[in-house]
């Protein structure tokens, strides 16, 4: 789970979940605690997906 | 001025022991040459001499790495030498470990020169060509008499500490290190012939290769995520508060391992991030921006993963050299293997 | 990624046809150590004033950038070294988008270029120090008045 | 367009009564060439000094280094634009004071930089060891600005090489070099099988002395445009640069380029060369993304097969020199890039500050921050106190015995971007 999605292509990752922004990939500061972690179970619930999805090469789960 | 004294190492084929039947062959050391030592020998000419050879088998070595290491090291300093061969070992991948290994070691603990030499492809090469000066071969030892013409002279002005030239001038691998030297032509014809080459599809080899990373099979996908137990690793730096290992805000030369049995939800008070290259207020305010623990121990509960490591991996990513973060992945991968870990959540910055 | 670049850039060169009246880059911020855009009477743009390293200039600008500003100017502008001149200018837009690719590979770049030439000896604040320091700046501030001409163009 | 250069070979330079050139002997009146410098009412003072390969000669700080040259028959004169009105050149025939050189010094800013060493080991870093080079010392009037010196010396260079030039104007050449760029069309008659190369060239272009003028344009006020490469022997490109003595490319460079030379080598045998290409290195980015877009939207115009991209100082043109050539790669046209790297005193630094992968064809021209030792000279011509602040110096460069300890960066075209010399890096 990264930001910076050209530099996990680059060093080879497979399934990659984008996130938000590089000092806090999984949440917003700007927004209450509730909502960042609604943000944050998106992200994992995206991951979680990533993780039983079979993939044959490099896949960016969007 | 005395002659240098030389250990040749070499592999249970070369001494002529035996082949693969007999690679577990245990260490042991003879007086001069023995193979290919007496090309070297020959090389030397009145400038060194081979005063001992420490053979081991191959399997040996690269199953009881660290005894068979000690055991070698052991009988290369009774020869009390100025300088140590180990091969070549060409395209044998075994015997390239090895002669890495002996020779880097011989450096490192012993303190004396130590050169090997290997085919490009060996993976011995990439191991080692930064700890020690790896001679190109070719891949079979029918280069052994061209491996003999470059190592032995370049062996000799290691051992007389004269000045290294460039890799394409002395023959070594290139270890990273860049060294400057005279072409024989200037770079703008240089640049031409590179160019034609390019254009008739011909080989050519770039004066500075940019930086290249590996690819790795994608893992089958997980069964059922409800049972499998996930580990977090991040590269985000995310630490107990107080940073206990001092992990490096940039060019981290450790990772660390940490245990979060009972723990919910990291807060300001108990974790922080050791990471120099973000602004790292967001992080330290709620480590779980970085390191989703509130969440996964939610779906722990809720049944939706099996169960959340017991504990997470962390180091800082910015400026750290690839070496080191591939020597982490691989100290990591193997502990979390051993205890069971399905899959792993990777969280960077 | 090309294409949004192609847009943003087109956006760009759109935005900053339209010259303020006031002669001021509203959609500029500069962010300096540079003392001589203390004292400039008309600031051609918004200023950020950093009593701080070189370093320190590229540490800001980057955690802007990774708030979602875009550089502008290219952290390592002319040839005088980081080991050399104490002083820095950059210009990043004012408005924040998502996190610019371009942008974030350039700002780390130069500050690991900044780190490299850091390892050797600094080579301001000794020998005729003052009148270095004020052609260091004058050499910085130039190239960056440089480059926000561009930006009114 | 057809140039040829008559080479008249100087294996001397001396002061004399009468400015001339006789039996391969440079002579000059160092009087009347002081006279037409100081009409430039910026210069207070003026002074010569002489310097020949292998005496034990150091000057700095070099501005700049340029080649005496002179128009003999064809449009317009050197430096078009600059000393001479605004015409184009590039053909007809030029002449050339071949193994003779003027070099500029002064102290614009504190920081300034560049050696060169007439002998010992620091002379084999430098092309203009090999040269006899008239010094010219130029002493700015109080109080001016940074900008209106660096010009006034820029000028001084340029007017006291068109001097020693037309010197040459009616002599007769020891050797006589051709070189012809056709039309595209015709070109491609000439030569249908062979494959197509062109040449970017990158200017450094950032502001104050770090600027390029061509045809007396300030380079970075300019989009990416074209020029025949005999334009360039005729010094329709001449250099502002101060900084980076050692990949910065002086007007002598221009006059020279050795990207040209061996291009045209090459030419109507293993390859047809089409033309060059000419970009900037500017700070602000949206500059820089469309100078290379224009590079790279030439290059596909021009239809070529390949090129090769030349660079221009550190730092922020390493961003320029990856997006040429990713872009120019984009079109599907080959490329070979020329850079110099900044490795570390150790060598084990990353050399650049940017890297693609689609760079996979360069070559260097050595790492400069490599530590040179260079000697004690009998003479120093320049400000050898310097030596502490130029770049690739420190503070204690200089020595107690007058040795200099340095990088290699601060030896003038040192680690030259054009491919100027045979030093490279592993």
């Amino acid at each position: 789970m990264c930001t910076v999605v050209p530099i996990s292509l680059t060093v080879g990752a497979n399934r990659i979940v984008p996130t938000v922004a590089i000092p806090h990939p999984l949440g917003n500061p700007a927004l209450p605690l509730e909502e960042e972690q609604e943000i944050r179970r998106k992200l994992l619930d995206k991951a979680l997906k990533a993780l039983t999805t079979e993939v044959s090469e490099q896949t960016v789960f969007e | 001025m005395a002659k240098f004294r030389v250990v040749h190492y070499i592999n249970q084929f070369f001494a002529q022991v035996g082949g693969e039947e007999k690679a577990d062959h245990r260490p042991e050391s003879r007086e001069g040459f023995v193979g290919p030592g007496m090309a070297f020998n020959a090389a030397f000419g009145d400038k060194a001499e081979i005063v001992g050879t420490v053979i081991c088998g191959d399997s040996y070595f690269n199953e009881n790495l660290e005894t068979a290491t000690k055991e070698v090291l052991g009988l290369i300093s009774s020869f009390k030498p100025d300088l140590v061969i180990a091969g070549p070992a060409f395209n044998a991948g075994r015997y390239g470990m090895a002669c890495g290994t002996v020779a880097a070691a011989v450096e490192r603990e012993l303190d004396i020169p130590a050169i090997t030499g290997m085919y490009k492809e060996n993976p011995g090469v990439d191991s080692f060509k930064k700890d020690i000066y790896i001679i190109e071969t070719k891949n079979s030892a029918a280069g052994m008499r061209d491996a003999v013409k470059v190592m032995a002279p370049f062996a000799l002005k290691l051992a007389a500490g004269e000045e290294i030239g460039a890799s394409v001038e002395e023959g070594y691998i290139p270890n990273g290190i860049r060294v400057n030297f005279f072409e024989e032509k200037r770079g703008s014809e240089r640049a031409v012939d590179m160019l034609l080459a390019k254009l008739a599809g011909k080989p050519f080899t770039t004066e500075f290769p940019m930086p290249d990373f590996d690819r790795v099979e994608p893992k089958p996908a997980i069964v059922d995520i409800s049972k499998a137990t996930i580990a977090l690793v991040t590269s985000g730096g995310i630490v107990p508060k107080g940073n206990p290992d001092r992990i490096e805000s940039s060019s981290a030369s450790k990772y660390g391992k940490y245990d979060i049995e009972g723990v919910f939800d990291l807060t300001e008070s108990t974790y922080e991030t050791a990471h120099g290259g973000y602004d790292p207020v967001y992080a330290n305010l709620d480590a779980d921006r970085v390191l989703p623990v509130d969440i996964l121990r939610e779906y722990e509960k809720d049944g939706k993963i099996g169960k959340l490591h017991r504990y997470f991996y962390s180091t800082t990513g910015n400026g750290t050299a690839v070496a080191s973060a591939k020597a982490y992945a691989a100290a990591i991968g193997k502990e979390l293997v051993a205890d069971g870990v399905d899959a792993v959540i990777l969280t960077s910055t | 990624m090309n294409r949004a670049k192609g847009v943003v850039l087109f956006a760009l060169c759109f935005v900053f046809g339209r010259k303020q009246s006031s002669g001021k880059e509203r959609y500029l911020i500069l962010i300096t150590n540079n003392p001589k855009f203390q004292s400039d009477p008309e600031p051609r743009c918004d200023t950020e004033y950093i009593a701080g390293s070189y370093r320190d200039v590229l540490i800001l600008v980057r955690d802007r950038i990774h708030q979602g500003h875009r550089l502008l100017s290219h952290p390592l502008s002319g040839s005088v070294k980081p080991n050399e001149t104490p002083y820095k200018s950059i210009l990043i837009s004012k408005n924040t988008g998502g996190l610019d690719m371009d942008s974030l590979q350039i700002i780390e770049d130069s500050i690991s270029t900044c780190d490299k030439f850091m390892q050797n000896p600094i080579k301001y604040g000794h020998n005729n120090q003052d009148a270095l320091l004020a052609d260091f700046s004058e050499v910085d501030y130039r190239l960056i008045v440089a480059a926000i001409a561009s930006a009114s163009r | 367009m057809k140039l040829e250069l008559g080479n008249i070979f100087i294996h001397d330079i001396q002061f004399d009564d009468l400015s001339r050139v006789e039996n391969g002997v440079l002579y000059i009146n160092e009087e009347e060439l002081r006279e037409h410098l100081l009409e430039d009412e910026n210069i207070s003072s003026v002074s010569f000094d002489i310097a020949k390969p292998g005496e034990s000669v150091r000057i700095m700080p070099v501005k700049d280094v340029i080649e005496p040259r002179v128009k003999v028959e064809g449009r317009g004169g050197v430096f078009p634009g600059v000393i001479s009105k605004v015409d184009t050149v590039g053909s007809g025939r030029t002449n050339v004071l071949k193994g003779a050189a003027v070099v500029t010094t002064g102290t614009i800013v504190g920081f300034q930089e560049g050696i060169i060493d007439m002998s010992g080991p620091g002379a084999d870093y430098t092309p203009f060891s090999k040269l006899n080079n008239l010094v010219v010392i130029c002493e700015p009037v109080e109080g001016l600005k940074q900008h209106a010196h660096e010009k006034a010396v820029r000028f001084a260079g340029l007017k006291a090489a068109a001097y020693l030039g037309r010197l040459a104007k009616d002599l007769e050449a020891d050797e006589v070099e051709s070189f012809e760029t056709p039309s595209l069309i015709e070109s491609f008659r000439q030569y249908p099988d062979l494959p197509r190369v062109a040449y970017v060239q990158m200017l450094q272009t950032q502001g104050l002395l770090h600027d390029t003028y061509v045809y007396g344009v300030d380079m970075k006020q300019s989009i990416t445009t074209m020029l025949y490469p005999t334009e360039l022997m005729d010094g329709a490109i001449i250099s502002g640069n101060c900084v980076s003595a050692c990949d910065k490319n002086t007007t002598y460079h221009h006059l020279n380029n050795p990207v040209i030379r061996d291009l045209y080598a090459r030419h109507g045998k293993e390859l047809n060369f089409v033309g060059m290409i000419i970009t900037n290195e500017n700070v602000y980015l949206a500059d820089k993304e469309r100078s290379s877009d224009w590079s790279a939207k030439l290059a596909e115009f021009l239809g070529v097969d390949g090129v090769i991209i030349s660079q221009e100082g550190f730092g922020n043109p390493d961003t320029d020199l990856i997006m040429n050539c990713k872009k120019i790669e984009a079109k599907g046209i080959k490329t070979v890039i020329i850079t110099d790297e900044y490795a570390g005193r150790d060598g084990a630094s990353q050399s650049l500050a940017d890297a693609d992968i689609s760079a996979n064809a360069v070559v260097t021209g050595g790492n400069a921050n490599m530590v040179v030792n260079l000697p004690p000279m009998e003479k120093v011509i320049g400000h050898v106190k310097l030596a502490d602040t130029i770049a690739g110096g420190f503070d204690g460069s200089l020595q107690p015995d007058g040795s200099i300890v340095v990088e290699l960066q601060a030896i003038t075209g040192a680690t030259n971007e054009l491919g100027f010399n045979r030093l490279s890096a592993r």
